[in-house]
């Protein structure tokens, strides 16, 4: 499975965001996305996600049997954590695992982020890093080859970001792929992509 | 034991707990007597025996107004003096004042059947409790849509010394809505109440039905200081596992 | 569970639960219709002559004012966005939600008529034409409303937006709704239109809101 | 006045008013003793799983 884009440019609102960007990722690699903020390291993110258009250039994915779209074989996790309050833990994971592709990873899912003791606790309780966990874990409940992770580490503590690494290296060996937007180290060796000019 | 103590929920429990049956066993005897009275009460001149709703519907009526008065004292209790309980009476109170109140509402209707020849009418006094009951909803509602007991406590408490406030302009503007339009209520809800075999049942039904609400609004309250316990016990969880 | 089961069975157990808006529409509908005789007076004809219509429009507006918050409570948490890169198509999901807040909004409305019907004092035979008329009226009502409240979240924008926006295109439901809802002999008819008018929102409701969601992408 | 009282011609409203009030009163009485029950099962599923109050914290733990 190979993932390439080439000539892509983002223009939002008046500003061009980034122009002519292009890169290539295939099985088992991670790209970091790096840059100045306002570099436009969100709107690639959420331009492969689907979640916004590309004003030019191209983005495909080889997936060689499936005819899916990128974001229907992507999971992002942006800035917000999709959680409802009212619902509990169990519920709320169990509803993103059958929406977005159904499959029995939820219980499994619950315990490689190690919150399988709150199950039953609604979502409000929870604090910023198991929020951010809880919303983590629905990208190992429901396999889907390519991950968009936009500062995936920004709500988590160290034993939460080494929890992560060990999912992506997992995801990784799986046969995925992981785009990440971050600012500090991954943990993980990574190609890397710069965008916005070099200070 | 001073009242003070009771401020404190697990105390306040205990003495749910221990007066609680007390007060279902007087409940009981106090209906128990009351429909003994009833049944045996005389026919009204004018009404016939449709007499006899009356005596649901006034003690309902009453205890409408008097369950908002209950929850606006207990507003005070949580603006003004911080007491810790007083949002979780103000809080077990809405539902039971809703009750009454539909039911002041229903046997209203029902007994005005006869006179008017359809279920409702825009009597002036119906009319303020249909109004009180449309309070009541909004004061449920209110309380249903913020998670956090204490921020839904105050804001509740706001609009229940509010509501209390306008109650009687309320009641004032209906009635000269009702005069307005219709001249004196053809209706009077009083019936020949000042007759003995008439006021006796009524003053019983009337004892019966506030003991009724003091049972269920302890019970209410013991629930809600329960409900808060659960709560807590789930911020410990989750602030448990944050360690983990 | 389909995604599109999931979808229904959240939707609908977040409008149940604390900050849900499930009987919000009810209570407003309750409120409005209690108004009318306060603003018109207790005239028992005459309040039984505008009954149909003030039912009509206490339904309408109760439809149209909890469509608001759809799809922004989705779209301030980020869910919007999985949403959008779901496997089930669009259209379907936005139908899925329209069906949870009409059975927790439009239904309730209709299961209260009755009641109402009596605080206007109308016939048993008209209460239960109101009823029928809001039964069929109420679906076309919030799929109208469902392309509203996609605009108002594709643009940002919140509050009056979706009524001003949406209202005007209500029109043809409210009048063969109170024409159905009137008993005369042409109600006959207005059945059948207004019935047409809701399979017709039925299938453009949902594939308008589905566009305005994909293009309000910026 | 025998034991069953002549309720007049409108006997059917009146005994609609007192099955209503003794349905009404009885839903009460149900939704009260049902909400207990559900929180003391909560209760006890989080006593179960080892949730303990801060008051009844075993001191060493505090």
């Amino acid at each position: 499975m190979r993932l390439s884009a080439s000539g892509l440019t983002c223009i939002r609102g008046m500003r061009v965001v980034f122009e002519n960007i292009g890169f290539e990722l295939s099985t088992g690699e991670v790209m970091t996305v790096i840059g100045p903020n306002g570099a436009g390291k969100s709107s690639l993110l959420r331009l492969m996600a689907g979640l916004i258009r590309a004003s030019a250039g191209r983005i495909e994915l080889e997936a060689g049997d499936s005819d899916l779209s990128l974001p229907e074989q992507a999971h992002y996790q942006g800035h917000l954590d999709p959680l409802k309050a009212s619902l509990t833990v169990a519920e709320n994971l169990a509803f993103w695992t059958s929406y977005l592709g159904g499959g029995l990873g939820a219980e499994a899912a619950l315990v490689a982020i190690g919150l399988e003791g709150l199950a039953d606790l609604p979502a409000a309780y929870l604090s910023a890093g198991q929020r951010r966990r809880l919303s983590l874990a629905r990208l190992v409940a429901v396999q889907r080859p390519v991950w968009l992770l936009d500062e995936p580490t920004s709500a988590l503590d160290a034993a939460g970001q080494a929890r992560l690494a060990e999912l992506m290296r997992d995801h990784l060996a799986g046969g995925g792929m992981i785009v990440a937007a971050t600012h500090g180290p991954l943990g993980i060796e990574a190609k890397e992509l710069r965008l916005g000019r070099v200070a | 034991m001073a009242l003070i103590d009771l401020a404190n929920p697990t105390r306040f429990l205990a003495f749910i707990a221990r007066v609680l049956p007390w007060l279902v066993v007087a409940t009981a005897i106090a209906f128990a007597i009351g429909l003994y009275l009833v049944w045996f009460s005389p026919d009204d001149y004018q009404q016939g025996a449709t007499v006899k709703i009356m005596f649901i519907h006034v003690p309902n009526a009453w205890l409408s107004m008097v369950v908002w008065a209950v929850m606006s004292v207990a507003a005070l209790g949580t603006l003004v003096w911080r007491h810790p309980l007083a949002d979780v009476a103000a809080k077990s109170a809405a539902p039971l004042g809703a009750a009454f109140t539909f039911l002041a509402l229903l046997t209203g209707s029902l007994w005005g059947r006869p006179m008017w020849g359809t279920y409702w009418v825009w009597d002036a006094r119906l009319t303020s409790v249909l109004v009180l009951f449309l309070m009541y909803l909004g004061l449920i509602a209110l309380w249903r849509t913020v998670e956090d007991p204490a921020r839904a406590g105050r804001a509740a408490a706001i609009l229940t010394l509010v509501g209390a406030v306008n109650l009687p302009i309320i009641k004032f503007s209906v009635d000269w809505w009702n005069t307005l339009h219709q001249g004196a209520s053809v209706f009077r809800m009083g019936g020949s109440a000042i007759d003995p075999t008439i006021l006796r049942p009524l003053l019983v039904m009337g004892l019966a039905f506030s003991l009724l609400f003091l049972t269920l609004h302890l019970a209410a309250m013991r629930n809600e200081i329960l409900r808060r316990r659960v709560r807590a016990l789930w911020l410990m969880q989750a602030h448990a596992a944050q360690g983990a | 569970m389909t995604p599109l089961s999931a979808l229904l069975v959240r939707d609908m157990r977040l409008a149940v639960r604390i900050g849900g808006g499930a009987l919000m529409g009810v209570l407003f509908f309750l409120i409005v219709v209690t108004l009318v005789p306060l603003a018109v007076g207790p005239d028992l004809a005459q309040l039984r002559r505008i009954g149909p219509a003030m039912l009509w429009l206490g339904a309408l507006l109760a439809s149209l004012l909890t469509l608001d918050r759809l799809f922004a409570a989705d779209q301030e948490d980020g869910s919007l966005d999985l949403m959008l890169m779901g496997r089930a198509p669009l259209e379907l999901v936005v139908l899925v939600k329209a069906a949870a807040h009409w059975i927790t909004t439009g239904l309730p409305l209709v299961i209260v008529t009755p009641l109402l019907g009596l605080f206007l004092n109308l016939e048993p035979g008209a209460i239960a034409a109101v009823a029928l008329a809001l039964l069929i009226g109420t679906p076309a009502l919030t799929c109208i409303g469902l392309v509203g409240a996609a605009l108002s979240v594709a643009l940002r924008r919140g509050g009056l937006l979706l009524p001003v926006l949406v209202l005007p295109l209500t029109v043809p439901v409210l009048i063969f709704g109170v024409a159905a809802a009137s008993g005369e002999a042409s109600s006959g008819t207005a059945f059948m239109i207004l019935g047409a008018l809701t399979l017709m929102s039925l299938v453009l409701g949902p594939f308008a809101a589905a566009a305005a969601l994909r293009h309000g992408l910026e | 006045m025998g034991f069953w009282p002549s309720l007049g011609p409108h006997a059917g409203f009146i005994v609609a008013a007192y099955v209503a009030t003794v349905v009404v009163v009885a839903g009460l009485i149900a939704w009260v003793t049902a909400d207990y029950e559900a929180q003391r099962r909560l209760l006890g599923e989080l006593e179960v799983r080892g949730v303990k109050r801060r008051s009844q914290q075993p001191p060493e733990a505090a």
